[in-house]
């Protein structure tokens, strides 16, 4: 039972929806522009009345770009599939590699096991930039430049460390009796990791994965330094396209839109696993 | 003659969960608490003692009925309006505070000075054997002292009602004798009101001076702890009193030959005297047909006489011996003050004294006689 | 061939001697109970038998076979946990199974034994619900009939009615010897309620900071424990303890209690005028009126009625609390002012400062001539 | 060349201290403006209604928003010509408000995207914090007649401590190495105005092509970083224990 004044009441609501205004509006914004034409966009004062127009949508689908100058390609949908790529196998190299290490991380403590886990959180805090610039030149030895390889690999500067310390905080919440259970009613250490720890761990690796995912996908200094124009994903993407298209406003609008709403519909889809794997990502170790 | 200090009016509290069935925690409970006394409300884990005393407290809203406390209806009070203090079960210490702060808090907004302040402190940590961890923080205390911790701050208040949920239930078994003592001291001394809920009967029984028993939300018996051993007025009641439980016999009644027979099943019959029953009580029980007989394992004899079964336990715990043995009838468990050497699988002879019956009415549960007089 | 024999066992966690060169030997078939306070090391024992935890030396051997390097799976035993363990996303069924899947067991043999197991412990109408759907007992019974399941040779069971509610564990100490007793297993049974240790341990293990104590059955225990610690361990209330410095004069023993002697038909030669602490155990004390001869004075504060007994807080002239027990329904004379008697031969002498129990059995008896 | 050499000259390299101060001044108003306005709002959002719910779950978006489209996002709105942010400042009578392309407003715009995009982490944390707390103290205090203020200051916010401090440590470095809205944004202008580590350091890779002092920069970054990190960490460890009764 809670006891408020109504002015209080007032007063809460009124931030509440300041708040909703200032972080919702910007998105509700550039949807509404992606739907319009250059011409009601540049009306001042800008009006809400307008008849929306998919045409910024097709001609990104269609990959041609024409305005009254002139026509060019545009290759956006190459960036949207490189991000896919990109996020997909970083996710998927980065729950190989770092589910398994979790559970060693988790379940054998061995002395300085804190200070390894510490550190690999540690590569999260280092400048991306100072791990970047000379792996443009060893990449170049190694023949990896500029290869899905290569980036999905730098990607897991991002990937693995997340998803180690998300999961290990599950694998850790598992009570070890129930892993000891398994094991002396008769079965091996790894049969108890795969019946046991990673069936009751799966809530934590889905959380786990599905922030790496959007970790990869909104990632942009990576790429931008690392990759050339057909592996760049849509971070970079669209920041040329808008040097490219120049004005053509209602095309940077649909190229944004659709470059963030994977992300955004992922986090509305999944949220509850999100915000477990936000909080414990940050807060838990 | 002394003043009712709570009362609790027909108090009623219905959980409505989402797309469930409602949940009937508390149902039509009437209880007149008088100033000075100790009442336990005792019962089962969700029996609804909990939700009884949260509804004292105002950390649930009472959905149908009403409390006064001192004459005044306080049940639509917010909690500080309602001069309650109260002992948590979790403790629900303050974290940052340390012990001294937690007992000072209260007050301390009340504007107590410091000197007095300390000097309360001191004197209810001195009670609670807690002077050493007075400055330490509640993480870095065993749950024990966290308890007697939550307690202290509980009684240093001057409040109309003290609340204590379980308020013992972490302490060391000897602590706990020792404390239950000192606490009992403390309330009777400064005549302040507790209730106290717990599922433990003998804290129940060393602590109050009337027991609440409760069971499904509903009150099923109110009296001093005495009475309810010796005349409990229902068969819950009978059952949940008393450890090692009550043994529980079916029964029918029939009288033949000046004996009151009683068959257990179809080949046990325990008969006794017909003279042992009033004539009344008799007609009653003839009446009834179907009743359900209660012992209490100390007044089960093993003798040469009675029931014939066979012992499938005999435990030794020091100062007394628990013999379990079976019957056509069922189980029955024997407690005796003195050490038993029948050994498991061997037969004895049970002996049932009327003196120690209780009769209940099996289609209601309610008591009929104790040991051969009227309920 | 002992069914489990431990040797030299040592454990230290964080600079923390958990256990301190344990050893003992239990017979095949026997049920030992491991009793003590909690933090005694009961637990991490009972983990370094099941090999879940190693241990920093010590020997383990499990029917005669030397099992310290084996893995927990190929140890052959049978463990039950106390917060139950059950695996949280199979049913009881498949809990009560794993075992049994573990040893590949023919699956209409499986299905079979599950079954029976679950019939005995009754929760064969359970079988099918998940863990989280079971009540604490039904939890319990799974957890054991897990524990069961195989038939293992040594069977570890974790204080597992601890967190059962009073009732049933009455009853499951009632049934569980019997249970145990059909399948010839050797049983360790770790417990911190001593009525419990009592009715279920062939022997009792005693521990205290890592180290036994004592070992023996309920009866060495209780009436010849081997210091002040175990003696206040078991019973309930616990045992008095009275400082005295006991004498021995021409009219016999006796020791001193206020200006009172109170005379000592037995006493151990060795505490003849030493610092003594006398445990009598409350059910030992009878309460009779003051003038009684050689009866302690005392002034009876408090009656509490337990259930099967009464327990009297009584205060002796030098503010002593003495507590007594007698069965309920039994009346005392006397009002506040009262004595309390006591069979000498009951009283357990402890050296005050080492806290050990003095031998009896090379006592000497003082009468007077 | 010496190796230091990079290094001493940045003592007397005015541009070298400029992006000091302009990363410690970008980091220290974003953590604490997002940290209190973080706070404000997982406390305005506390109870478990709905409402909240369904609020808290739509604040994620822009978390999950690239900062670099949010710069673009933000880019596009505020455009001289139909950006509707600069429609409102003209509509609040400041006609030529520049946003990112005024030094003296450029910092205030790229502010505004950072707390657009990451003041909901901080209230997540936060309100993750807050719902983790136990209730029975809040009930204890109730009962008691705590003040409200007392409680927040007393209870509340001591409780939320350890949360506090990793929302921020993790928002403080993350932020002094922003680089994403900057150069999305802006790129480090205009003029200097914006030229943090990261964007300088990029810059000066790639444009300049002067490696060397490139490489300087993020090692003092780098090592900027560590000790923030080290300190913020033994401090977290410490509360972390106390909250776990190890002290």
């Amino acid at each position: 039972m809670r006891h408020h004044t109504v002015l209080e009441t007032w007063l809460r609501g009124l931030a509440i929806a300041v708040i909703v205004l200032f972080f919702m509006f910007p998105i509700f914004w550039i949807v509404l522009m992606s739907f319009q034409t250059n011409e009601t966009i540049l009306r001042s004062p800008p009006s809400m009345a307008f008849v929306p127009t998919i045409s910024n949508y097709e001609a990104i689908f269609a990959g041609r770009l024409d305005s009254n100058v002139a026509s060019m390609d545009i290759k956006f949908l190459g960036n949207l599939g490189n991000s896919i790529i990109l996020s997909v196998g970083s996710v998927a190299v980065a729950l190989l590699l770092g589910v398994p290490a979790a559970y060693a991380f988790a379940r054998h403590k061995f002395r300085g096991s804190e200070d390894i886990a510490f550190t690999l959180l540690s590569f999260r805090f280092a400048p991306p930039l100072l791990v970047l610039l000379p792996l443009t030149t060893y990449f170049q030895a190694l023949g990896i430049a500029d290869t899905y390889f290569g980036l999905i690999w730098v990607y897991q500067l991002i990937c693995l460390p997340l998803i180690l310390w998300i999961v290990r905080g599950y694998f850790e919440d598992i009570p070890a009796d129930i892993e000891h259970a398994y094991r002396t009613a008769g079965h091996g250490w790894f049969a108890t990791f795969r019946k046991i720890a990673l069936p009751l761990a799966m809530p934590g690796i889905a959380a786990a994965g599905l922030l790496a995912f959007i970790f990869a996908w909104n990632n942009f200094i990576f790429a931008l330094v690392l990759a050339s124009a057909d592996k760049q994903p849509v971070t970079v993407g669209a920041l040329a396209f808008v040097t490219a298209s120049g004005i053509q406003y209602g095309q940077i609008a649909a190229a944004v839109v659709l470059s963030i709403a994977p992300t955004l519909m992922l986090a509305l889809y999944a949220q509850r696993y999100l915000v477990e794997g936000l909080s414990l990502g940050a807060v838990k170790g | 003659m002394s003043n009712v200090l709570l009362k609790l009016d027909s108090v009623s509290k219905t959980y409505r969960p989402l797309r469930r069935d409602p949940v009937h925690a508390v149902r039509h409970f009437s209880l007149d608490v008088q100033d000075g006394q100790i009442v336990a409300l005792l019962g089962s884990s969700g029996c609804g003692k909990t939700s009884m005393l949260r509804m004292i407290a105002g950390f649930e809203t009472v959905t149908n009925g009403a409390i006064e406390l001192k004459g005044r209806a306080i049940h639509t009070l917010p909690p500080a309006k309602r001069n309650v203090a109260m002992a948590f079960e979790g403790y629900s210490l303050y974290p940052p505070l340390t012990v001294h702060e937690n007992m000072a808090l209260a007050l301390k907004s009340q504007g107590v000075g410091r000197v007095e302040l300390d000097e309360q402190v001191n004197s209810i940590a001195r009670l609670l054997e807690i002077e050493n961890i007075l400055n330490k923080y509640p993480s870095s205390i065993s749950a024990g002292q966290q308890q007697r911790a939550s307690l202290g701050r509980a009684l240093i208040r001057r409040a109309d009602l003290h609340l204590l949920d379980e308020p013992m239930g972490q302490l060391e078994p000897q602590l706990r004798a020792v404390l239950r003592g000192r606490i009992k001291h403390f309330i009777k001394e400064r005549q302040l009101t507790a209730i106290l809920v717990t599922h433990d009967q003998t804290e129940a029984n060393a602590l109050a001076d009337r027991i609440a028993v409760m069971e499904d939300g509903n009150l099923q018996q109110f009296d001093t702890p005495e009475t309810i051993k010796a005349r409990p007025a229902n068969l819950f009641t009978g059952t949940f009193i008393g450890e090692p439980p009550m043994n529980i016999f079916h029964s029918e009644v029939e009288l033949n030959d000046q004996f009151l027979k009683f068959h257990l099943g179809t080949d046990v019959v325990l008969r006794f005297p017909e003279s042992a029953f009033s004539a009344d009580l008799r007609d009653q029980l003839l009446n009834v047909r179907k009743v359900t007989l209660g012992v209490r394992p100390y007044a089960v004899r093993l003798s040469d006489v009675g029931v014939s079964a066979e012992v499938y336990a005999n435990q030794w715990l020091g100062d007394q011996s628990h013999v379990a043995a079976r019957f056509a009838a069922g189980s029955v468990i024997s407690v005796s003050h003195d050490r038993v050497s029948t050994k498991e699988g061997e037969t004895v002879c049970i002996e049932f004294p009327v003196t120690d019956l209780h009769i209940f009415d099996t289609r209601d549960g309610s008591a009929i006689s104790h040991g051969g007089k009227p309920a | 061939m002992n069914g489990l024999a431990i040797e030299g066992l040592s454990k230290t966690f964080k600079d923390q001697i958990v256990l301190d060169e344990v050893s003992f030997d239990v017979d095949k078939g026997e049920t030992l109970v491991l009793f003590g306070p909690s933090g005694a090391g009961k637990t991490v024992l009972l983990r370094c038998i099941a090999g879940a935890v190693d241990q920093d030396s010590g020997t383990i051997w499990i029917d005669g076979h030397n099992v310290t390097a084996t893995p927990p799976e190929a140890r052959g035993v049978g463990m039950a946990f106390q917060n139950f363990a059950l695996f949280p996303h199979m049913n009881a069924f498949e809990n009560i199974a794993s075992p049994l899947r573990a040893r590949k067991s023919e699956p209409t043999k499986l299905e079979e034994s599950v079954r029976a197991i679950a019939r005995l412990l009754k929760i064969d109408h359970v079988l099918a619900h998940a863990p989280r759907e079971l009540s604490n007992g039904q939890k319990q019974r799974t957890a054991l009939a897990r524990a069961l399941a195989a038939e293992p040779g040594l069977l570890l069971l974790d204080d597992p009615l601890r967190n059962v509610d009073a009732k049933l564990r009455f009853e499951m100490r009632l049934e569980l010897p019997r249970l145990l007793a059909g399948r010839e297993a050797t049983v360790i049974y770790v417990t911190q309620d001593y009525k419990e240790a009592m009715a279920l341990g062939n022997r009792i293990a005693v521990l205290e900071e890592g180290r036994i104590a004592q070992i023996g059955t309920a009866e060495d225990i209780y009436l010849s424990p081997s210091n002040i610690a175990i003696a206040k361990l078991f019973g309930d209330p616990v045992i008095n303890l009275l400082d005295v410095v006991p004498d021995c004069d021409e009219r016999g023993a006796f020791f001193d209690l206020s200006d009172q002697r109170i005379a000592l038909d037995f006493l151990p030669e060795k505490a003849v005028g030493v610092p003594c602490t006398l445990g009598i155990r409350p059910e030992d004390f009878t309460i009779t009126k003051a003038d009684v001869p050689n009866a302690l004075p005392v002034n009876i504060e408090a009656e509490t009625p337990l259930n099967e007994k009464t327990v009297t807080l009584a205060v002796t002239p030098l503010g002593q609390e003495l507590l007594a027990s007698r069965p309920a329904g039994t009346a005392i004379h006397g009002q506040d002012s009262a004595g309390y008697v006591f069979n000498s031969r009951k009283i357990l002498f402890f050296d005050s400062k080492s806290g050990l129990r003095m031998d009896n059995s090379h006592s000497n008896e003082k009468r007077s001539e | 060349m010496n190796w230091g050499e990079n290094y001493v000259n940045f003592l007397s390299d005015p541009d070298f201290w400029n992006t000091l101060q302009v990363s410690l001044v970008y980091a220290g108003l974003t953590v604490v403006l997002e940290l209190l306005l973080g706070l404000g709002m997982a406390l305005l959002l506390v109870r478990r209604t709905r409402l909240n719910n369904f609020i808290s779950v739509m604040l994620l978006m822009p978390l999950m928003t690239a900062p670099a489209l949010a710069a673009l996002m933000f880019k596009l709105m505020t455009n001289p010509n139909f950006g509707i942010l600069s429609y409102f400042m003209q509509v609040l009578g400041f006609e030529n408000f520049r946003w990112g392309s005024d030094p003296s407003t450029a910092l205030l715009t790229v502010l505004m995207v950072d707390i657009w995009v990451y003041t909901p982490f901080m209230m997540i944390l936060l309100l993750a914090g807050l719902r983790s707390l136990p209730t029975q103290p809040f009930e204890a205090a109730a009962l008691d007649g705590v003040p409200r203020w007392q409680q927040f200051w007393r209870i509340t916010l001591p409780m939320l401590m350890p949360y506090v401090l990793t929302a921020s440590l993790f928002r403080l470095l993350d932020s002094i190495q922003q680089f994403d809205i900057i150069y999305a944004l802006t790129q480090g202008g205009p003029g200097d105005t914006l030229m943090v580590f990261q964007v300088e350091a990029y810059l000066n890779f790639f444009q300049s092509t002067n490696i060397g002092r490139s490489t300087a920069l993020l090692i003092i970054l780098w090592a900027i970083t560590f000790v923030l990190s080290n300190l913020f960490i033994k401090n977290w460890l410490r509360l972390r224990e106390r909250a776990r009764g190890e002290i």
